[in-house]
């Protein structure tokens, strides 16, 4: 049982790795700045997201896993609002935020 | 090499570079900036010397990690009051410089 | 069949592995933050530099047995929402001093 | 050990570049990626109490002190910049500094073995404690004159800075007055997260008896929440002159002392803990210190006051 459990972590693991790699070849090869931050955001929420399923499975107690889902929450929101606030400053003539 | 010496030697790197930048940068957040460097330079020695010191069951010796985190705190207090200090002068001259001969 | 001891010394030497990656891919996006070229391109970037170093924070603390890491990413998720908002103050701030 | 070696020259890179970096705001960049790494370094050390310090802390709330500072400062970098030491002065300086390297690697690499260490002494202080985290044990009492000491620095540092306020707003409201847009991002994110950093600021400060973390931390987390309350318009700072803000400040020194000055009649020395109530009385003084260690670092991002307070 806890053999398939493992077996979960590091199939989930390594897919966030991937996508952690995947966004940093994205970054390097897209042209405009926006369209390559855009992607890159996406690809590394969800490599979180994958690295903190795959630990799900390691963790002991509902509360460690908890914490885990936070952590992963707080990131999600923290990036968006950075992406908004950052929009908002940039564009020309915007109110200040 | 025990990592406790790799980051031991990592933090003289950043004494040494923290120096460096006092020294030559002549605005004065560059200097800031350079001191924090030093500090962390240091508490890395200080990460050293506890993790090689592990005994009792811990995995470093917890009287220079208290130390580390009492210094972090200073070092915070410090760099706070020298900002401010340079804030001041920017509002009352307009300019950020060390310069003496005005 | 594995020893379950053995297994879960795979299992954390793996975990290791994952964070060497994801550790690599933070030194690339280094170089996007040094290179630019505007403040928000930096700020961006070192906003996702900060998801992968809670990605390698939660790696490590479960490959070394350290719970507390997942309070370091904790923080580290909740405080760089702060510097952001720091950092578009200071930007008004700048403006307000230029008036 | 592959890991560890990725990991120092990341931080030296880092380190590297927050020295020569063109641009005052990119090193600062530079400067808070550089904590963040030291974070994991602390992690890999077996340090996760200073992990925590560093990100809250050293990372995390100078960093937004710096970005600030650095954004504002903009204009006066280039003009200063021209000040630049000539190239001997340079030289003389990078031999020098090369040589203090130098010298301290020696040291490391000398260091005596087998390697001394105080973990046997702390180890034997913390039953009489009752405290399950060597580090907290020792801040709060094998060195507890050390934190004592500590929290009077940092109280220095703020009247420090309030004296640096012109005469007009002696005792007004430190920093701008941020005003809110209740359509905000800002405050939406503010409603959000402020909530959710008290309670894990709480929690950090409360686990750190028994796990790493503990009132410095814990108390960092709810002075950036404070500050993001105050960024976000939601809250006013108050004024520096006001009494319930004065008394928060020194509360948490003011009860670690007498509780200290207690020891001699309870337990024969300056900051001893009777046996019987030592937990109790380590709760006793870190409730208001993380009260009083919030306020202050909070005020001392804010800054000196800026706007009188009878207008």
């Amino acid at each position: 049982m806890s053999l398939a459990l493992d077996a979960l972590t590091v199939l989930a693991v390594s897919a966030g790795a991937f996508f952690f790699l995947a966004g940093t070849v994205g970054l390097l090869r897209f042209p405009d700045a926006l369209s390559r931050l855009h992607t890159l955001t996406k690809a590394d929420n969800l490599g979180l997201g994958l690295i903190v399923f795959g630990l799900l499975f390691q963790v002991e107690g509902p509360f460690a896993a908890l914490k885990l889902i936070a952590v992963w929450l707080l990131t999600l929101l923290a990036g968006a609002t950075v992406a908004q606030l950052i929009a908002h400053t940039a564009r020309p003539g915007g109110s200040p935020v | 090499m025990s990592d406790a010496i790799l980051y031991g030697l990592c933090g003289t790197v950043l004494v040494g570079l923290g120096l460096f930048g006092l020294i030559v940068h002549p605005q004065p957040l560059r200097k800031i900036l350079a001191f924090n460097l030093i500090g962390g330079g240091v508490f890395l020695l200080f990460g050293a010397v506890a993790r090689r010191g592990a005994a009792a069951g811990f995995g470093g010796d917890p009287v220079p990690q208290a130390l580390v985190i009492t210094g972090i705190v200073v070092a915070f207090s410090a760099t706070a009051l020298a900002v401010a200090l340079l804030l001041r002068l920017f509002q009352e001259t307009g300019q950020a410089t060390l310069r003496s001969d005005g | 069949m594995l020893e379950s001891s053995q297994r879960r010394a795979a299992v954390a030497d793996f975990l290791l592995a994952a964070a060497g990656v994801v550790l690599a891919t933070v030194a690339v996006g280094l170089v996007r933050i040094l290179w630019g070229p505007g403040d928000d391109d930096r700020i961006m970037a070192a906003q996702l530099l900060g998801t992968s170093g809670i990605a390698v924070l939660l790696l490590l603390g479960q490959a070394m047995s350290v719970p507390a890491a997942v309070d370091v990413a904790l923080i580290l998720a909740l405080l760089a929402a702060f510097v952001t908002v720091a950092f578009v103050k200071g930007a008004a701030r700048s403006e307000a001093d230029r008036a | 050990m592959a890991f560890d070696i990725g990991l120092a020259v990341l931080v030296l890179g880092v380190a590297i570049w927050t020295i020569t970096a063109r641009d005052t705001f990119a090193a600062v960049i530079g400067f808070v990626t550089f904590g963040l790494l030291l974070a994991l370094v602390w992690v890999r050390l077996a340090a996760p109490d200073v992990a925590l310090t560093e990100v809250a802390i050293g990372s995390g709330v100078t960093g937004g002190l710096l970005l600030g500072a650095s954004i504002r400062l903009r204009r006066t970098e280039t003009p200063a910049a021209r000040e630049k030491p000539g190239a001997t002065l340079r030289l003389a300086a990078a031999v020098l500094c090369t040589l203090v390297s130098a010298g301290l690697a020696t040291t490391v690499l000398l260091l005596p073995e087998p390697a001394p260490t105080l973990a046997p002494q702390a180890a034997a202080n913390i039953p009489a404690t009752g405290l399950g985290n060597p580090v907290t044990a020792v801040l709060m009492a094998y060195r507890a004159i050390d934190t004592l000491l500590e929290t009077v620095v940092l109280l220095l540092a703020l009247i420090g800075m309030w004296s640096l306020a012109p005469d007009r707003v002696w005792g007004g409201f430190p920093g701008p007055r941020h005003h809110s847009d209740p359509e905000g991002v800002l405050t939406f994110v503010a409603q959000l997260l402020v909530p959710v950093g008290i309670l894990v600021g709480i929690h950090i400060f409360w686990i750190g008896s028994v796990a790493p973390g503990g009132e410095f931390q814990g108390a960092t987390i709810l002075a950036a929440m404070w500050i993001l309350a105050m960024m976000a318009g939601l809250v006013d700072a108050p004024p520096v002159s006001r009494r319930w803000l004065r008394l928060l400040l020194v509360a948490g020194p003011a009860v670690f002392f007498a509780i200290g000055l207690s020891g001699f009649a309870m337990a024969g020395a300056f900051l001893a803990y009777p046996a019987a109530y030592a937990k109790l009385l380590i709760v006793a003084i870190e409730v208001p210190v993380t009260l009083s260690i919030a306020a202050t670092l909070a005020l001392l991002v804010t800054g000196p006051p800026e706007r009188a307070r009878q207008r």
